[in-house]
């Protein structure tokens, strides 16, 4: 199913790549099950009909609003509108808070980013609110000259029925600057990774050149999630430039994105762009799995060089790199061994994680993925991550899949009693393992596991992180959870909730 | 016996209404954003039926981006779907909630509704009434985003826990015993030491205390006593008046209104009379407590004068205090620097969208911060409105200094001044106990603005 | 009846002895400014027989360059000129003592002399006992600048108070009294507010304390009623216990010495656990205080465990805790960091020059910081050398954390490590009551760390 | 009595400049009797030989070391060694935190002076200590490679007889760099301000440009304490360049002193250096009474013109000046109205700060001064700045002189209760005005009052301090002084200690 850029909305991922949310059981069962349900994996022996789980129990989850706005509000010389009552707008704090992160760790000068929330009260909903819709648009656009204008709606707009296209068209009429309308009702998918297809959407029908010049044949498109870039020191000997997008990048890389060489993912969640990419502008996408561990990064370069047309270069790459770390690495091995780690993070990332985890030498035997991805937008079984992670470092027997629920994650990691935990989208997460004694390795910028360094950089992050048991059990010690003791004892995260006795319930 | 007065689940007593025009750089939560005000209740636990981000992206904002609270993110949601949407979500509310007392153990659970239940038309409250019937510790607080902010759904959600799950009493009233009524929890990065520091305070005066939110509350049994109090203690200039009011029908419950969080020797002094006379202690009582205090408070502020005086005088010690922020602590903290360290007040913003009744109370509450000394106040929600009314303010030949939110960095780097954040949204600040109220407070506030003074001049 | 030992004005129990090579960046006074601690006691006051920059220099410098704590700084000086250097100084000083009792008003004054009574030879000593037998109360304390500096200048002037002005005592002791030898005043910037809570933590358990400096101290009476207590406490790696070990032969007083000022819930459990097996404390009274305080304790560190554990995880946390300081703070800091929070020791630079024969004292108060985990110490004074120790001990992988002086701002920036200021000199903090001691003392510690770190790259 | 060049010690001031530190009484007997008995100010009736009061009471004051070291240790790509035991270095701390705030305050890099400590301890005492001198002189070139080292005496080093002179030579003959001695024993001067002079005559003897190629007829000098640079905006507008020296300057500015067309001092107490510039290099001293207030400011600016022969532009800048800051005057002086004031400062600088507050219209009828000098070095009448202040403002009734003894300035201030009070060297003198309830505006830099902007300067500070009146009052009603109740009361600050019946002392 190609990627239909003609359509205002970006299909949901459960509808394009049969995305699931609640899983339990081992990796090499979920590979097969979504290589027999969705064939676009290497096939292999035992696969069914994939099964989605389900809980009656569920806890407060992300939304794609929040995903689509953060990386909208964070691109340069843009506004977001947040066509929304207030609440929405909550996010604002900790999106200014990330883009003056990425200004420090890239170096530009930090700013307040600029997102402006429509504040629809009760009248609004009764009458519409288009008409704020206008006027915050006209209002930030006096007051901070943007080059573009990203409208993204919400729960409140999307079932009201606020016409939000058609005020950005009158409005980009007026204003004569693109008015890129995001469509990221929560409740209209149940992954908050929709937020990325979504911006990417927007991305792809209103800010790629669409008829550019010429291809840059040493430009590299690589699309990640915002952070340091570990890309240039990894490509530049190749001779190639990196055109990083996504993470706070300005309207002339993403103009750029049409005319380059070449596209990698830093993960398979952000492949939409990628594959819109091959699609309309017939960039090529890299296909090769992702750089996670030596070997596969050792693939990863073999066949951006390939694509780009550098092979006689990259072998040598390929050997300075691994001899410059082999020292340390080794080190870092002897220093890991016989630690337990465990993963919790999205999908192809989260496969990339343990891959680094087992090239360091340590176990993983567990764990939890916000959600699964069948296959990805390119439909080429080269992408299929989990497969390739299976195939080159084994099995893992307790795979949960699970939009960070809270009391699964707590069940998974009593199964797992790991040593330490590695893990983004910490705001659960994290705090989960923190207060079960588990030492916890934060993953803010998710370059940071990537190619060669990514394992020196990961291998010392978990040094750091072990002695911090100190602090984790304490706290452990002294808190408990408000969960039943029978689901505290519990290790299946799909458990069935415990049926309880109420000695105090009435009988009626 | 004393029954709750009308049913109060969806309206705040004072009459919200969303501030006219756009919002930048926002600086509250919607209703549903009260849910920080049950986790803040021990032994309390929110359950949300909402869409899937609004539970977390309210919890993550007001507890992470204010001091870095973090606190007890196990929120039971419906995160509402497209299903629910179309057909309508109490069933699976129903569901959850069935759930939730199977997995999760508390004293109480608090179901909140966001937007989407509103606009769908999902009958919540028959839902959560069939539960209770069956004496599950459930009550329902409509916490519609587009109906109310933070603010007004605290309220809401008090007076819920009171008409449904305290319920009427007939327990005897106890003569020293207080509910007191103050900050905003979480919205206040210092509310969890503030509140123990005022309970410690109206203890020293011989009151038993029930302070109802964060460490130093019992939890939810302080909650069921709640009847058992003499008088209602409201220490805000409007946040906790319209629980003080339906307390006063519901339990013939008076009320004491103070608007300022003490902050000093002065305020403090005032402060602990005011609740003296009105609790029936003697002043004596009050006066032997503050002399206790007061004989360290002094030695440190002597000592504190050599600085304060310029022993080390390079530094640009403030004139002028300027504040943005909620009506609360910016009378609280602008109180203390004017009246205490002899500021000069300076355009003060109050930011959290007060109910248009409780403004001239508000306005009031500014007046002779010190002898003769008024402030003027104005209302702004938004960033740049705020920094727009800031700017243009007198302050010719002051050395000002901002206390505001991180949003104001920007402003008071333009106009050379210091910035020590007190609210939502705060980053640069990690705030587990600390507290700003009483004698104690004031010294640890003094510490803290000083310390931002002379870095802003040592690490510029 | 029980007699002090020896005269005690001249030597400390420790034999000091100027550090070898020129010192730059210097981390602490000379003998003479050991007038701060007769400053610190409340109602005492010294009167110094010096040049007339000494005792000035002193002061500024440890109380104002010390986090700006400020005090009582109104010290009779004869400023010895021309005049004395050459015809002798014993009149002027005879004179100005005079002139003393006349315009001051103290319960207690500590003549202290300086490098030039030393070198001209003055005969204070004779002097002052002639007040002294006239009933003024006086005592006489050799504080040569070049003989010692502050630290064993603080020993010498305890003692000598002790000597001449508590005396011999025929009083009774009490079971449950204590006097406490800990922080150096004004050197450590925190010295107020710790003496402070170390007070009320073993007012906790039941002891009654006599904290002898600051303002939770009762001052010169206190000190009069030193023979009472029925033993000392000696809270430091080693200042205090030259005082400990003199009191024991003076009044037959035993002592215990533990060398970790606490901080956090492990150390202060083993240190209250500790004192009571001394003092013949049940250990349930320790248990019982401890539950009351650290309920509250682990609620906020339960809650700091979000941001701890990487909720708003683009923060660096440290990993490697670095200190150059007096040995007594960085011991109750490290220690805490380490066993705690979890940190690895890295480079441990103690600055006090503290006497030979205490140092492998305080390198085995620095083994099993946690459990199992050593830091290793070493000595320096000059600050170049200081840094050079610290840039080249391992830091490979980790994200270190500096708790210096004002002296490690460059090396600090130079390391990418961000600084908190525990020790003279402390430029970029203004202090008054904060305290880092115990359960209290430790959330205050986390929130000034973790906003530093914050602030590292918040502000950058 | 000439500047003597030759000789490695400055003569003190007392013996320069019959400087005092102890009188009381009203400044215009002060400035006869100065004139009666050195010569060098108007005649005025009434003089009588200048007799300097005695207190036997006295109390810590400052020495002359720390004024030498510290603008030593501030002079860039200095290093300061100080000879003495560790002690006397403790105002290393507040040098480098001086060093810090002056950068800030003139844009250069913050960077911690150097200052090395020769530690001597009982040893050195007994065998002397210019081997590790010597040694410390060494390690110092070594580790900062600077361009000039001062060394410091001290009260110990000064009594042992430490040659440090010969130390210093052969130093310099090892090092080839200057090596200057500073010899600033604290005993050997009753005040401090006789740092400032051995500075100075280190810098003429060994830093300033002997035989400079030319005049430069642009460049003035200006000798100030440090500071902000409110120099040149004031004769920029003459077309003079300003050059400014101590407070941290460089060793270039102190060499081109000698090339200059002319010099100022920002206080006559540094007149050491401009009366040794003029008397060794013929760079005429500008001799006009300091610019405090409108008329003095005024005729400053044309003596400058009139020196540098720029009479043509002088008045011009003059009306524009005057123009230009009368309106915010007129408004200070209508709020400032009926306030009285107390001024505590150095000599020359005291009688400058009361000029500007009674230019402001405030009452200033008491004031502290640290000391008094009768004359300058260049023994000019102009000079005599009292007797410039009484004959343009009037006299001062109640005038102290004594180096900020608290015990005296509490008389003088109980005498005076003024609505606020101004001061230097606010060690002592603020924190005691602060508490006995006064208000407080500390002077750190000393540039502060200068000329037209310096009236709306102190203006302004005043009305910032005076409600702060709100703190003092509190601390002062809270608090109190380890005085006798007889002294608390007395307001005579040269009153004899109180006797007093002292019920506990034996008779014998």
């Amino acid at each position: 199913m190609a990627i239909n850029l003609r359509t205002v909305e970006a299909e949901t991922r459960e509808q394009r790549l049969g995305t699931i949310t609640q899983w339990d059981g081992s990796a090499s069962q979920l590979a097969a099950d979504s290589v027999a349900t969705h064939g676009c994996g290497h096939a292999r022996p035992g696969g069914r009909r994939l099964c989605e789980t389900a809980s009656p129990f569920s806890q407060a989850s992300m939304c794609a609003e929040h995903i689509a706005v953060t990386n909208a509000t964070i691109i340069r010389d843009s506004v977001v509108i947040q066509h929304s009552p207030i609440g929405c707008a909550a996010s604002q704090s900790f999106t200014a808070r990330y883009a003056r992160d990425l200004a420090e760790r890239r170096g530009w000068k930090p700013e307040d980013p600029h997102s402006v929330c429509s504040n629809l009260g009760e009248q609004d909903m009764v009458f519409g609110g288009v008409d704020r819709l206008a006027a915050a648009i006209r209002e930030a656009f006096e007051r901070h000259a943007p080059r573009v204008i990203f409208v993204a709606t919400s729960c409140a707009t999307g079932i009201i029925g606020d016409d939000v296209d058609g005020t950005a068209r009158a409005l980009e009429d007026e204003l004569g600057i693109p008015v890129v309308t995001l469509h990221c009702e929560g409740f209209k998918s149940k992954h908050w990774s929709n937020g990325w297809d979504v911006i990417e959407h927007g991305i792809l029908r209103k800010l790629v050149d669409r008829a550019p010049a010429k291809t840059d044949p040493d430009l590299l498109n690589v699309i990640h999630l915002g952070g340091p870039d570990v890309f240039t020191p990894l490509v530049a000997p190749l001779g190639l430039r990196v055109n990083l997008v996504m993470g706070g990048n300005t309207l002339e890389r993403l103009a750029e994105l049409s005319s380059a060489a070449a596209t990698v993912t830093m993960c398979f969640v952000l492949s939409y762009l990628a594959t819109g990419l091959e699609q309309e502008y017939g960039v090529p996408e890299i296909r090769a799995p992702l750089p996670y561990g030596l070997d596969a990064t050792d693939a990863w370069l073999r066949d951006i060089a390939r694509v780009t047309g550098r092979e006689d270069r990259v072998e040598a790459v390929i050997a300075a790199e691994r001899a410059r770390i082999a020292p340390e690495l080794a080190t870092l091995r002897e220093k890991l061994k016989g630690k337990k780690g465990f993963v919790a993070a999205g999908a192809a990332f989260a496969h990339g994680l343990i891959a680094d985890l087992r090239e360091l030498g340590v176990e993983v035997d567990g764990t939890f993925s916000f959600h699964h991805d069948p296959m990805t937008d390119s439909r080429d079984p080269r992408q299929d991550s989990l497969g390739h992670l299976i195939d080159t470092t084994g099995d893992v027997p307790n795979f949960t899949v699970s939009p960070d629920q809270h009391f699964q994650a707590h069940a998974a990691l009593k199964r797992a009693n790991p040593d330490f935990i590695v893990t983004r989208h910490t705001g659960a997460m994290a705090s989960l393992a923190a207060r079960m004694g588990i030492p916890v390795l934060p993953i803010f910028y998710s370059n940071d596991g990537l190619a060669y360094d990514g394992l020196l950089t990961i291998g010392r992050a978990i040094l750091r992180t072990l002695p911090k048991k100190r602090f984790y059990a304490d706290v452990a010690a002294h808190s408990s959870f408000p969960y039943s003791p029978a689901w505290l004892a519990e290790t299946n995260p799909y458990a069935a909730p415990p049926e309880r006795v109420r000695a105090e319930e009435p009988a009626c | 016996m004393l029954r709750p007065a009308k049913a109060a689940t969806r309206t705040s007593e004072a009459e919200f209404h969303a501030a006219p025009g756009a919002v930048e750089q926002v600086r509250y939560g919607c209703a549903l954003g009260a849910l920080l005000s049950v986790i803040a209740i021990p032994n309390a636990v929110p359950i949300t039926h909402c869409g899937p981000g609004c539970a977390q992206k309210q919890f993550h904002a007001l507890s992470g981006i204010s001091g870095y609270q973090g606190g007890e993110f196990h929120v039971p949601s419906t995160n509402i779907g497209n299903r629910e949407v179309i057909f309508g979500g109490a069933d699976r509310l129903d569901e959850l909630i069935d759930a939730t007392l199977k997995v999760m153990e508390a004293d109480l659970f608090v179901v909140q509704t966001g937007c989407i239940p509103g606009l769908v038309g999902d009958d919540v409250e028959n839902v959560v009434a069939r539960w209770r019937r069956r004496g599950a510790p459930l009550v329902f607080a409509e916490t519609t985003g587009y109906r109310g902010n933070n603010f007004t759904g605290h309220e809401i959600i008090a007076k819920a826990i009171v008409d449904q799950f305290v319920g009427p009493s007939t327990a005897p009233k106890r003569a020293r015993r207080v509910n007191v009524w103050s900050a905003l929890p979480y919205q206040n990065p210092f509310w969890r030491g503030d509140l123990g520091e005022l309970k410690r305070l109206l203890e020293g005066i011989g009151l038993e205390v029930a302070i109802l939110f964060g460490p130093a509350s019992d939890g939810v049994a302080e909650w069921k006593r709640i009847p058992e109090a003499a008088f209602n203690l409201v220490v805000s200039p409007w946040l906790g008046l319209g629980i003080a009011r339906h307390l006063e029908r519901s339990y013939d419950q008076p009320f004491l209104h103070l608007p300022r969080l003490p902050i000093g020797a002065r305020a403090t002094r005032a402060f602990l009379a005011q609740v003296a006379a009105f609790a029936g202690i003697e002043a004596r009582v009050v006066e032997d407590f503050a002399a206790r205090e007061e004989r360290e408070h002094w030695l440190y502020l002597r000592d504190f004068s050599a600085f304060y005086s310029g022993c080390t005088s390079q530094y640009r010690l403030p004139s002028q205090v300027i504040v943005a922020g909620e009506s609360a602590y910016a009378l609280a903290v602008a109180g203390f620097m004017v009246e205490q360290l002899g500021l000069s007040p300076g355009a003060i913003v109050l930011t959290e969208n007060p109910p248009e009744s409780a403004r001239d109370g508000i306005r009031a509450a500014f007046r002779n911060l010190a002898e003769g000394v008024d402030a003027e106040v104005v209302f702004a929600q938004d960033g740049p409105t705020v920094h727009r009314l800031i700017r243009d303010h007198d302050r010719h030949g002051e050395y000002p200094i901002v206390f505001g939110s991180t949003w104001e960095a920007g402003l008071a780097r333009e106009i050379g001044a210091p910035l020590v954040e007190i609210g939502y949204p705060a980053t640069d600040e990690v705030v587990l106990s600390r507290s700003h109220v009483g004698w104690r407070g004031a010294l640890t506030l003094v510490e803290h603005v000083y310390t931002t003074v002379v870095r802003a001049s040592t690490l510029g």
